[in-house]
């Protein structure tokens, strides 16, 4: 996937500019920046949630999957209706490595709604691996993890480089995978002149 | 989208998943109408089919606002939006899951709500030939309604309003079949202007429902 | 064997069978979800005790 | 003994166990009473009363139409009674008793109104009228339908005990001025309540009495009736002891593990 | 106290805030009135107290949803609970304020509703007279169902389905007197019945619903 | 405030058990233990929202101002608005002294649906600073903030123990106060025998 010299607004607003970046088969590149500077915005813009300010973005269609901040479970579903719901969604069928991969197995019919918040997000993660998509986006995957399961997540996203696929990851934390790192921060926006007043009002 | 379908309608049918409130909400309805325009049956008789029709257009309404809000807030609507799935497809198996969940339970008790009320005998069928025809539309309307509204908190009045104006064609025609059925008119031009709108409906209504929920996801 | 009953014999037996299907109906559910939620507890029992 | 002592010992029942125990023991007693009385009772009623004069074979009907009656409202006021000790004393078992009782006060609705409804098609030319005590039944209904919803739809157990509680008293006070009020708005066709009265019993020559031929198959039905219901209660109840085990024991689970 | 209630409709004043949406359900319910049953002018007359009363009654009920739930999810009745306010007035405020910004622009609405359905002359001001009397009932009984069912996602349906039932007392009287009133009959023994109802929830229920409240809170 | 022998249930599970402490004007005391431990549940009992399973809690009536996870703003008043109600609410009047401590004054006329969340937890902590209470239990009063704005939370959090008021603060990272440690790990409720089948089914 590469991104040539993208810029993104958030409710109108733009936050970031001048973003180009690419992202290559079996590496990981971990987003990084301060509070509210425009992770979240950029990651939604390359999922196709909603079209850039300007630039171009090549090679990510239907290539993405995205997980952000929330899991999309059913708290009413069990572990394994939820995942299977997902893959079936995305055409594939084995949901057992997703399973093994998060240690969900002994959860797998327990209601979503009954987890903790971290057996709720490796649930959340484990949707990734069946959706057998090569480019993974993850905003700030690691939410309320204890060390043990973000070294499960680390292992997951080793595996899914070491099978030529890549990940975009939006973190504040060092999760120990070896990936370029991209910081926002010089991106930020300028604010334009006040007296430029047309085009969008931006 | 098979996937989909089974999915919301297992949710509906989970507890709390609101299967039954629907039909519940019309039947109160319908037992308070006498207890407002007072219990003659006469006059309960006439005003039957107008007032079923429009008791099924409320409880078809109430039920909207769980249409897409619930996948919005959990996040799962942003992850279909991204899944290999055309919006319009996921939007179109939304409202078939809801008029499955809502309308064809409010079609079936309708006769019996019917019974209160004193529905003359000939109207029955033509009650239940027009809202099975008139309910898909009012659940497609309201699947564009409720894709319209799904970022605001507690949006379920502004849905209301919002939808109900576009449900007033369906009703005019609905309740008009309905009418003339219970008191033994013809009913064919009515019927073929409903089979019209609930085609029409269904057949362009979800691109527009489509494109609505894209803009309100970004 | 049915005795004769009229010119109401329909609403006599409408009126019966409605009645005995649902209170047929309302035993056997009650037994089939008792007996569902009591198999359910033997086995979590039986595993919980083995777990500790 | 004394009163107090009494007390404490049916208070021992409030214990999950040894109500479940109890309830093993005493229920196939009230299966087959209940199943005798019935079925002796619905025979009779059904095979071997005459026709009445005016409403011909359709006085069959009150053999299922009173005791499902009856059994609608009393249900409800069982439900009233556990609420109360569940509110006060705190007993599980009596709020489970409540939450098991109400699909059975919802069964014992419909076939009253069914029945009623399907007997006012001959004798009052119509199936439905907005008759008050009719009407009663269908609000009585519809209070049900909520109680029943309200319990489905809270997720944490005690909360759901508490707040179905108060539901169902705030719910009866409601029921009864409800009762008032339709009694005002429409004055009805609806028999009045003659069973229990003590001319009725003993034949005294009123337009409505039920006559003793009627009489006994109808006490017979309605004691089938209630010894149905307490059994369908204790083993209800049971069941739903169970379910609280089992989502008790699944929490414990999650919390350990 | 004060400050709760100038906050709350401030609220409501708001952009988003909800103030209006009631009364533009009963408009709607209004107009959509003469749709379902038919257009003849003594028909709707006969039956424009009912309906309009019904309206109220709908109206009233449908902004119930926002009444205590928007304070729950964003964490503030956690934090007025905490506060040196007891939670009974918080909940009288809480029906005060839905009953200022829903329940009194119904009332003011009313008449003009009124002339779409041929309202009887002497029926306006006996319609207002009821309303005004009913109403805060229906705010102080739908606060308490909304304390009910103030945990729950969505709902809303549930919470109407919880809420008519009990409803029904206020509504036979309110519209019995309305009735009544527009057919130029005597309206004095349920107009007393309508204002001991509505003295006594307002007495009554806010217990009720503070400890409900309570109860989902913990 | 003194607390004995305390025992909380959440959901109906007891979560922790026999814990004693006592909280003493000036002081500060840091509650610790891992994710779904309890601490939430222990500061809700707390400040009297349920209550407790066993146990006593003295000195607690009327004394405590509590922030929960959520900060019970209302995103169409402004910034100066929401202070103001809850100051009244709790019959105090000077917002001002909260407007500096957490530095709002230039965000006094936004309204709040329009912060980001930083701004947003300042607000939400600033309400502590006009309810006028003595002891503050604050449910990870941290979340989201940066390093500048922890900083502003620890030294109003100071300079109101130097006033003579005390603070219950659960939270997973080093606010450079130093007072007691209270770690809950310990104390977590040990599962009855499982055929314990009488009373409440705990
Ligand atoms: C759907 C409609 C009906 C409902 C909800 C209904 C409800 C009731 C109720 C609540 C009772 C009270 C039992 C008691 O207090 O002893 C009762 C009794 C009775 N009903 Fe109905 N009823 C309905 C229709 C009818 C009809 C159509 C008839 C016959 C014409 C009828 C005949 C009776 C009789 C004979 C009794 C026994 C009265 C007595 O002696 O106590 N009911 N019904
Ligand atoms: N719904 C919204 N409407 C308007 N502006 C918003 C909205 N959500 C966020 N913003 C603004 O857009 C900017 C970028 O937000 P974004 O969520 O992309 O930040 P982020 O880098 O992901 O932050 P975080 O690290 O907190 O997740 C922020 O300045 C924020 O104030
Ligand atoms: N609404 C609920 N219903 C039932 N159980 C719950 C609920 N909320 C939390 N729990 C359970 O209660 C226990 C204690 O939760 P609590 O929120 O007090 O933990 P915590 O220590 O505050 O965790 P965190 O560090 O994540 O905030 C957890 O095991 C959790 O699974
Ligand atoms: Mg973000
Ligand atoms: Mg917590």
């Amino acid at each position: 996937m590469i991104v040539t010299d993208l810029a993104i607004a958030r409710g109108g607003v733009p936050v970031l500019e001048g973003l180009s970046f690419s992202l290559k088969a079996g590496k990981a590149l971990i987003l990084r920046g301060p509070n509210g500077i425009g992770k979240t915005t950029l990651l939604r813009t390359l999922a196709g949630l909603q079209p850039p300010l300007a630039g171009r973005i090549e090679g990510a269609e239907d290539q993405i999957a995205y997980a952000s901040h929330s899991d999309g479970l059913k708290p009413t579903l069990t572990v394994v209706e939820n995942l299977s719901f997902w893959a079936s969604v995305f055409g594939t069928h084995d949901i057992q490595r997703a399973l093994d991969a998060f240690a969900l197995n002994e959860l797998a019919d327990r209601h979503a709604g009954n987890l903790s918040a971290g057996q709720k997000r490796r649930l959340g993660l484990a949707r990734m691996l069946v959706t057998g998509r090569p480019i993974w986006m993850l905003d700030e995957p690691t939410v309320s993890l204890d060390r043990n399961a973000v070294q499960m997540f680390a292992d997951a996203v080793r595996d899914h480089l070491g099978q030529g696929g890549s990940a975009l990851i939006a973190t504040h934390i060092d999760l120990g995978l070896d990936g370029e790192v991209l910081d926002v921060g010089p991106n930020k926006a300028k604010p334009k002149p006040i007296d430029d007043f047309d085009g969008g009002f931006l | 989208m098979i996937a989909l379908l089974l999915r919301d309608l297992k949710l509906a049918f989970r507890a709390g998943g609101g299967f039954g409130l629907g039909l519940a909400f019309f039947l109160i309805v319908t037992v308070l109408v006498p207890f407002s325009v007072g219990p003659q049956s006469s006059l309960l008789s006439t005003i039957a089919p107008g007032v079923l029709w429009l008791g099924a257009l409320l409880a078809c309404l109430l039920s909207l606002d769980r249409l897409l809000a619930l996948d919005w807030e959990d996040g799962s609507l942003d992850l279909l939006a991204t899944a290999p799935l055309p919006l319009e497809s996921v939007v179109t198996i939304k409202a078939l899951a809801h008029w499955l969940t809502t309308g064809l339970p409010l079609v079936l008790a309708a006769p019996f709500l019917g019974v209160l009320l004193n529905l003359p005998a000939p109207g029955f069928s033509w009650l239940v030939i027009s809202l099975l025809l008139g309910t898909p539309a009012m659940s497609v309307i309201g699947t564009f309604g409720a894709a319209l509204t799904v970022g605001l908190k507690r949006g379920g009045l502004l849905l209301s309003l919002l939808v109900l104006p576009l449900y007033v064609p369906t009703l005019i025609f609905g309740a008009e079949v309905a009418r003339r059925g219970a008191a033994g008119m013809e009913t064919q031009t009515p019927l073929l202007m409903l089979a019209g709108i609930t085609a029409a409906t269904v057949a362009l209504l979800p691109f527009a429902s489509a494109a609505v929920l894209r803009i309100n996801l970004r | 064997m049915i005795p004769d009953l009229g010119k109401y014999s329909d609403t006599v037996l409408s009126a019966y069978a409605a009645s005995i299907l649902l209170l047929v109906a309302l035993v056997v559910f009650s037994i089939l979800r008792g007996r569902k939620v009591r198999a359910e507890m033997d086995k979590l029992e039986q595993r919980m005790s083995r777990h500790g | 003994m004394s009163i107090t002592a009494k007390a404490n010992a049916l208070w021992e029942y409030a214990n999950p166990r040894k109500f479940l125990a109890t309830s093993e023991r005493v229920l196939p007693f009230f299966w087959i009473t209940s199943a005798v009385c019935l079925v002796v009772g619905l025979t009779w009623g059904f095979f071997f009363t005459p026709d009445d004069y005016k409403q011909g074979s359709t006085v069959k009907i009150i053999y299922l139409h009173v005791p499902a009656s009856l059994m609608a409202i009393n249900c409800w006021l069982m439900m009233l009674a556990t609420s109360l000790v569940w509110l006060v004393r705190r007993h599980h078992v009596s709020a489970l008793a409540a939450r098991a009782a109400a699909p059975i006060g919802i069964v014992m609705t419909l076939i009253s109104l069914a029945t009623g409804a399907i007997w006012g098609q001959p004798m009052w030319g119509t199936w439905w009228a907005w008759d008050p005590r009719l009407t009663s039944f269908l609000i009585l209904f519809l209070f049900y339908l909520g109680y029943v919803a309200l319990w489905e739809a809270i997720e944490d157990p005690d909360t759901a005990a508490d707040l179905t509680s108060v539901l169902c008293l705030v719910g009866s006070v409601f029921a009864l001025l409800s009762r008032y009020a339709v009694n005002f708005w429409n004055q009805g066709l609806h028999q009045g309540a003659s069973v229990m009265r003590a001319a009725a019993v003993t034949g005294a020559d009123t337009e409505e009495k039920v006559s003793n031929i009627y009489f006994y198959p109808l006490l017979l039905c309605i004691v089938g009736f209630v010894l149905l219901f307490i059994a369908l209660v204790f083993y209800r109840t049971g069941t739903e002891i169970r379910a609280r085990r089992i989502k008790a024991l699944l929490a414990r689970e999650r919390v350990s593990g």
